[in-house]
């Protein structure tokens, strides 16, 4: 554990040494935390206080920055982050009927992780899927043309996988 | 002085020997629609079948991924030119159809008129 | 003046400067446009939107304090639709704010409030959602209510801009956006260095001082107590603002007589002990120009400074002086000498400091000033909690007869006086130290460079022909700016004076809130008290600390002299870096937005 | 006849100019008298972008051009083409530039045979990971010509004089944008495209980038080059991975083969291009937000002036335009002003890219020349409304347009009528509403997105829109109350005029449109506690109709005990009890639960 720790912690420190050649490194916040979260699933007060004193930025601006984007998680995430699709074509074709089994068959709230630690629920924006409206992307995968009992299904087919 | 415009000019000639390099003056060419619509769609399933179809020996057909052309609805699209014919465009093609499409069209001939896209 | 552009405002022509903003014309021709977010001191943010005016040919209004003038421009600033559209906004503001102004410390002293009332807004529109969160109450000196915020980011702007402390940013977004710092930590965990400055710029009362005003007049009653304070100078250069008069008025003798009525038992004079500090401090120096110890020497009294020092400038510890501040050094001489002369128990004695300060509350906490296991000083009150208590307690400050300082700590010279003020400390110092080096007396000693509000001040003194450079910086940003010259170029001086303060303690995070027709941090406003305090000084006849009875006295009877190792247990101290959250203030990056 | 044809007729303004409609007369008069009528399908077609060889006529299949046709020629190419097949070689014209090569290739009329590609013009023709292809279409011909012949001036002038206005919305004249940037003096200059796609139900530039995203490049060098950059940026939302990685590989092949970097074509120009991504905030598009988040800060917008060209990135000069507007600029360089401006109405010139969704046959991304009519797109490309419901409304712009109704669907597309229709032209969504969907419902779904997505900075965004949502979400609940309306008016209003951003001055948009014309509808919420399209969950009510078998299934699954009845006898709702959960409704076997 301690390893794959150290070995993320030194890709992400070359990733800021790379940005800090640059002629404008603080410009490259944006990118740094992307990298970080791809690394560690999401970003630790630890992991923000690194990038602050790597960047010499404040940690203050980097918080503000993490919470400002929807992209960015500040709490570790489930093992299958489930999108649901809030985008017009969507909503127009029932996305919130399609929410709202998934919320009631996983008992959380949006933004949530269930207690198993199998899913974290998420709002997406238009995934540009919209022929297949009402869409549901899992991990990278988009499920269309969903009903409230499909959607059901298809979390029971994933848990079902563990 | 070679301007801009005279290598442009070259770099084209170059470019399109490549692709016929690459056989695109086959008696058949496959274009499947590969943009996050599409595969959202399912035609990453449907772009394997002709890869492997391609690769067990289909002979004479060029095969290609392109973008979206807007047709949302009828993805995955798949589009065959062929000499001497008129250019059809499949709508909503699943991996199953795709193999059809190789063994009837691509093999046969036949163009299967009730997946064609009017 | 060949320059001039011609504006319209409300139909009538007017000629202006170009280059300025539609609300600088405006304020110049005697237009006031409301406005939340704006200060002159400040980035322009336009976020308020309560500064919007109509330009001719805009399809939508825009903010005042952020469009330019331009020639030919018309511009009307108090149509119909546009006074509705402001009332619009300050409802929204106050739908999204508490109701409790009677019991808030801001009542009748608030922006927002005042806005309000001056929009003639009787009835609330749009009640819905209203935001709740936790107050912070974490630390000693500044109180953290996001309830209260209404998001100007005047306080994010003054932590970034002007301190570069970078506290307090935004964080999360739309509706959900609050002021805090990072992580949401405790301000007490923060890089707070609880300067205050946020309270001076926030127009509500989303930033406080911790209000220890009921604790105290519980103390004031108990007759088991020995009730002694200490007042700094910049206390009497500001209360009067608070009784209604204009800044600069210098009430010494009326405040003394009202703490007197307060309950105090002796009033001291934090001038004192600043003299005491100067003995101390140019002794040091004189020993630092001699080879022992670092140079360029840093003063150490601006608590505020101390904590920012430790955070961002750990290599720079060893340059700063080990004086404690003019308040823990009289805290210390209660505690001890004074106890002694009146043979009373030190633990009976409550130690009030009375200070223009919020980060003196986090000073007094600090364990490595305590005095014999006890706290130099129990508690700190700002200029504006002992103005309230005033009030409070029926005290007529402006009529009241005149008493002096209490004796043996309120003799000071007028070196100490000129402490409250940027650059007075080195002032001060350079008076006796150059008198101690040379044996002679400085004759010249208004040291005009090492005045005024200009961010970073350099002067020279020759003595026995060896020059002595110094600089002075007031303002944490002015202090960091200098620093890093510093550190770049450790031999360009020998001295330096740091105030966390803008305009030095003058501009405390704890002096009174602006009234109805100044702004918070007004540079006028801040000339006005310094100059109080140099009158104070001109008007002495004892203007050098060394020459102060008292302090030779103080020498005599307890500490010996300078540097003695009684004035080292008592006077001096010693900081440490703290981490983990090391980033030097002079970061990469502004806060914008 | 074995192969039943299908003619296009042209009928563009110049081509209309040059008597399309006469010889579409010409057409049904001559085979009406051969006895042909019916047999061959005729449809007009959106300008095809040949005006100066038209009118044109296109016959399928086959692909057989004709341009110059007058009336007289009709009869020849009936009797020639259409019986004998085959065609009249006078009149057909060699054409290297059509701008819809799906319609010349696939003949998939209806959806495509009024569209007009230019900024999509080769999406789903090449291979977007292949520069061999995209050079095969005569790509980066355009950049050459630039350094060829053209000075910095010569191309601002072509843009300026072409007529295009941003595709991002606003519709700010492109040219002039150029101009403001070039003329700051400035060592260093960005050039920035925005990537940043955010409206709910708008996929133009995901589409454009997957397509053919060395149209975009190409556009931005010229940009860089026509106001003295050297620097370009483009800002991608992180959500298009794919995308993401076609610039990536596209930037890299264009480097290698020296249309980016130092000394592009050896004509001694450089310039290049890094990609930076967003991370989720729709406020990103508002370009000082833009700025600001490619800075390293959290997207908030600023006031302006000063604009992004006189101080922008770094508060250097910087020229923003989004991905259609650059997809635009290659064609413009290569075939002219001239003709690009032929193209359009009269103060929007050129073609526009929608996204076309919701209630609608064929959904999908389509492209039209400017002053196609809504009518026309949605109807005649999109196919109408399915399953045989009624058409309600379109809504326009997204989150910061409005919603127009059944009377304002021969709206033209142009920057000016649709923002006098009471809507935007916007980024390019286009949602069709049918009777199905409520009105209120609709406003607020949009109001929730913009108030969702507010920075937060200026206060009437950020606390009025909060409001604003809270009356509809009222509304919507049958807590409506007299005066709710006026509150909307006002605040939207205020809203409007005062907020410092785009994002904050288009938010009530959607709902001052659907006030404006959709009033009754609101009126009906509030007064008769009613939802007409039986969306609002709340104002339902549930009605047991003469079809109940008496099957007990719903007085079963009832969670409130509101339904009674015998076995086999009709049974009842008692509506005090009814909580309007629909289980009920949604357990009938027999259809006999109505909606009221």
């Amino acid at each position: 554990m301690e390893t794959t720790k150290d070995i993320r912690a030194a890709e992400l420190g070359e990733f800021m040494a790379r940005c800090r050649t640059s002629p404008r490194p603080e410009s490259h916040l944006i990118a740094i935390l992307h990298k970080a979260q791809s690394l560690y699933g999401y970003l630790s007060n630890a992991v923000m206080d690194e990038v602050s004193e790597a960047m010499n930025i404040p940690a203050a601006h980097i918080w503000g920055v993490a919470t400002f984007y929807h992209y960015f998680n500040l709490k570790p995430k489930g093992k299958h982050t489930i999108a649901v699709c809030l985008g017009t074509a969507c909503y127009v074709k029932g996305a919130e009927e399609v929410l709202e089994a998934i919320k009631e068959e996983l008992k959380i709230g949006m933004g949530e992780t269930t207690q198993d630690g199998l899913f974290t629920l998420q709002e997406a924006r238009c995934l540009g899927a919209c022929g297949l409206a009402p869409v549901v992307m899992i991990d990278e995968k988009i499920y269309g043309g969903l009903t409230p009992k499909k959607a059901v299904d298809i979390l029971k087919a994933y848990r079902k996988q563990r | 002085m070679v301007s801009p415009l005279d290598i442009v000019k070259k770099k084209r000639a170059e470019a399109i020997s490549r692709i016929i390099g690459k056989g695109y003056l086959a008696p058949k060419r496959v274009y499947v629609g590969m943009a996050t619509c599409e595969i959202a769609a399912g035609s990453k399933d449907v772009m394997e079948v002709f890869e492997k179809a391609v690769r067990q020996g289909l002979a004479g057909v060029y095969l290609s991924q392109k973008g979206c052309a807007g047709r949302c609805n009828l993805e995955p699209t798949v589009e065959v030119v062929e000499e001497g014919r008129i250019p059809v465009k499949y709508g909503k093609v699943t991996a199953e159809m795709a193999q059809q499409i190789v063994e009837r069209h691509l093999k046969k001939g036949e163009t299967i008129k009730d997946w064609v896209i009017k | 003046m060949g320059n001039m552009i011609k504006i319209h405002i409300n139909g009538k022509p007017y000629r202006v400067e170009p280059g300025q903003t539609i609300m600088q014309a405006a304020d110049k021709l005697g237009f006031h446009i409301p406005r939340l977010c704006y200060h002159p001191k400040l980035s322009i943010e336009g976020a308020c939107r309560v500064c919007i005016v109509e330009v001719e040919g805009m399809r939508n209004y825009v903010a005042s304090c952020a469009y330019p003038v331009s020639d030919g421009m018309k511009v009307r600033t108090n149509t119909k639709e546009l006074r509705q559209a402001r009332r619009d906004i300050i409802e929204l503001i106050l739908d999204n704010h508490p109701l409790d102004c009677h019991t808030c410390d801001r009542d009748s002293n608030c922006e927002l409030q005042r806005l309000a009332s001056s929009m003639g807004i009787k009835k609330r529109h749009f009640e819905g959602e209203r935001k709740q969160y936790d107050m912070d109450i974490s630390s000693p000196s500044v109180i953290r209510d996001p309830n209260k915020c209404i998001l100007c980011g005047r306080c994010v702007r003054i932590c970034s801009e002007v301190q570069k402390v970078y506290n307090l940013g935004h964080a999360y977004r739309g509706f959900k956006t609050v002021v805090m710092p990072a992580y949401n930590m405790p301000m007490a965990e923060s890089v707070c260095t609880a300067c205050g400055q946020c309270i001076n710029v926030c127009p509500t009362a989303a930033f406080v001082e911790k209000n220890v005003t009921q604790e105290l007049f519980t103390k004031l009653n108990d007759p088991s107590v020995i009730k002694v304070a200490q007042v700094a100078p910049s206390v009497r250069a500001a209360i009067g603002e608070a009784f209604g008069l204009a800044p600069g008025a210098a009430l010494e003798q009326e405040m003394t007589a009202a703490l007197k009525r307060l309950g105090f038992d002796y009033v001291f004079d934090t001038q004192f002990s600043a003299d005491l500090t100067i003995m101390e401090e140019a002794s040091e120096f004189l020993e630092r120009i001699q080879g022992k110890g670092r140079l360029p020497m840093i003063t150490s009294c601006s608590s505020a400074w101390m904590k920012c020092l430790e955070q961002f400038y750990p290599d720079l510890i060893e340059n700063v002086s080990t004086c404690k501040s003019p308040m823990s050094m009289m805290g210390a001489m209660v505690k001890t000498y004074f106890a002694d002369r009146i043979k009373k128990d030190p633990a009976k004695i409550l130690s009030v400091a009375v200070m223009c300060c919020t980060a003196k509350k986090y000073e007094a906490q600090r364990p490595e000033l305590m005095v014999n296991g006890m706290n130099a000083t129990d508690m700190v009150v700002t200029t504006r909690e002992i103005a309230w208590m005033i009030k409070s307690a029926g005290i007529d400050l402006l009529h009241i007869k005149p008493e002096r300082f209490d004796e043996p700590l309120g003799l000071s010279s007028g070196a100490g006086t000129i402490f409250g003020a940027t650059g007075g400390v080195m002032e001060a110092a350079i008076r006796t130290a150059y008198e101690l080096y040379t044996g002679e007396t400085l004759l010249d000693i208004e040291v005009e460079d090492l005045r005024g509000l200009k961010g970073i001040k350099e002067g020279k003194v020759v003595m026995d022909n060896k020059e002595i450079r110094v600089a002075v910086a007031h303002g944490l940003g002015n202090a960091c700016d200098l620093l890093d010259i510093v550190r770049k170029d450790p031999a360009r001086y020998h001295f330096i004076e740091i105030m966390g303060c803008p305009g030095g303690c003058v501009g405390g995070g704890g002096q009174p809130y602006a009234g109805i027709n100044s702004i918070p941090l007004d540079e006028d406003c801040l000339k006005k008290r310094a100059e109080a305090l140099y009158n104070l000084d001109r008007n002495k006849t004892i203007r050098r600390s060394h020459e102060n009875p008292d302090i030779q006295r103080i020498y005599k009877e307890f500490l010996g002299r300078p540097l003695s190792a009684t004035a080292h247990k008592l006077l001096h101290t010693h900081y440490k870096a703290k981490g983990p959250r090391g980033i030097t203030p002079q970061v990469a990056i502004g806060m914008k937005g | 006849m074995a192969v039943r044809y299908q003619i296009t007729l042209c009928d563009g303004p110049t081509c209309m100019h040059k008597r399309s409609k006469e010889i579409d007369a010409a057409l049904e008069r001559e085979l009406a008298s051969r006895g042909l009528s019916g047999k061959v399908d005729i449809s007009l077609s959106g300008c095809l972008g040949m005006c100066a060889k038209g009118p044109i006529m296109i016959v399928n299949p086959g692909y057989t051009i004709y341009g110059g046709v007058s009336e007289n020629d009709i009869p020849e190419i009936v009797e020639k083409h259409l019986v004998r097949k085959q065609p009249v070689s006078r009149l057909i014209i060699e054409e290297d530039h059509l701008y819809n090569r799906f319609f010349r290739v696939f003949g998939d009329v209806n959806f495509f045979g009024r569209q007009m590609r230019i900024a999509l013009r080769n999406c789903g023709i090449i291979d977007p990971e292949n520069l061999d292809d995209y050079l095969s279409v005569r790509g980066y011909e355009a950049l050459a010509k630039v350094l060829s012949a053209m000075k910095p001036e010569d191309v601002i002038a072509e843009v300026k004089s072409s007529g295009l206005r941003g595709r991002g919305g606003a519709g700010f004249p492109t040219g002039l944008k150029w101009e403001l940037t070039a003329r700051e003096e400035s060592e260093e200059k960005y050039v920035i495209c925005n990537a940043d796609e955010g409206d709910p139900g708008a996929f133009m530039d995901r589409s454009t980038i997957e397509g053919d995203p060395f149209s975009v490049l190409e556009g931005m060098i010229v940009g860089g080059y026509a106001v003295g950059a050297h620097k370009g940026i483009i800002y991608i939302r992180a959500e298009y991975p794919l995308a993401v990685k076609r610039l990536e590989k596209a930037i890299e092949a264009s480097r290698n083969e020296g249309f980016l970097g130092t000394n592009i074509l050896d004509s001694g120009f450089s310039f290049d291009i890094e990609i930076r991504l967003g991370a989720g905030a729709f406020v990103c598009g508002e370009e000082t937000a833009l700025i600001h988040s490619i800075e390293g800060h959290r997207g908030m917008p600023r006031p302006r002036p000063p604009y992004p060209s006189v101080q922008g990135l770094f508060d250097k000069p910087t020229l923003i335009n989004n991905v259609e507007t650059w997809a635009n600029i290659p064609v413009i360089i290569l075939d002219g002003a001239a003709w690009f401006s032929s193209i359009g109405t009269e103060k929007s010139k050129g073609t526009k890219v929608f996204a076309i969704a919701g209630k609608i046959k064929n959904t999908g991304l389509v492209e039209v020349p400017m002053g196609t009519t809504l009518r026309q797109i949605i109807f005649d490309i999109g196919g109408g409304i399915p399953n045989g419901k009624k058409f309600k409304a379109v809504q326009t712009g997204g989150p910061s347009g409005g919603c127009l109704p059944e009377a304002y669907l021969d709206t033209k597309i142009d920057y000016e009528s649709l923002a006098q229709a009471g809507s935007i032209m916007g980024s390019g969504g286009m949602i069709v509403i049918d009777e199905d969907s409520c009105m209120v419902s609709i406003a607020r779904f949009f109001l929730e997105f913009t108030q969702n997505e507010s920075c937060g900075k200026c206060t009437p965004c950020r606390e009025g829109t909060k409001r604003m949502l809270e009356i509809l979400t009222r509304i919507t609940e049958g807590k409506g109350a007299e005066g709710d309306i006026e509150k909307l008016e006002r605040l939207g209003n205020m809203i409007k005029k005062a907020s410092l951003c785009g994002l904050g001055q288009s938010a009530p948009n959607p709902v001052l449109s659907t006030i404006r014309h959709f009033r009754d509808e609101y009126e009906e919420h509030i007064k008769e506690r009613k939802c007409r399209a039986h969306f609002c969950a709340r104002l339902v009510r549930y009605e047991i109709t003469d079809k109940c078998a008496g099957c007990a299934a719903c007085r079963k699954v009832c969670p409130a005990g509101a339904i009674s009845g015998i076995v086999k006898n009709r049974h009842e709702i008692d509506q005090a009890k009814c909580i309007k959960c629909g289980l009920c409704y949604k357990t009938c076997k027999f259809g006999a639960i109505n909606k009221v």
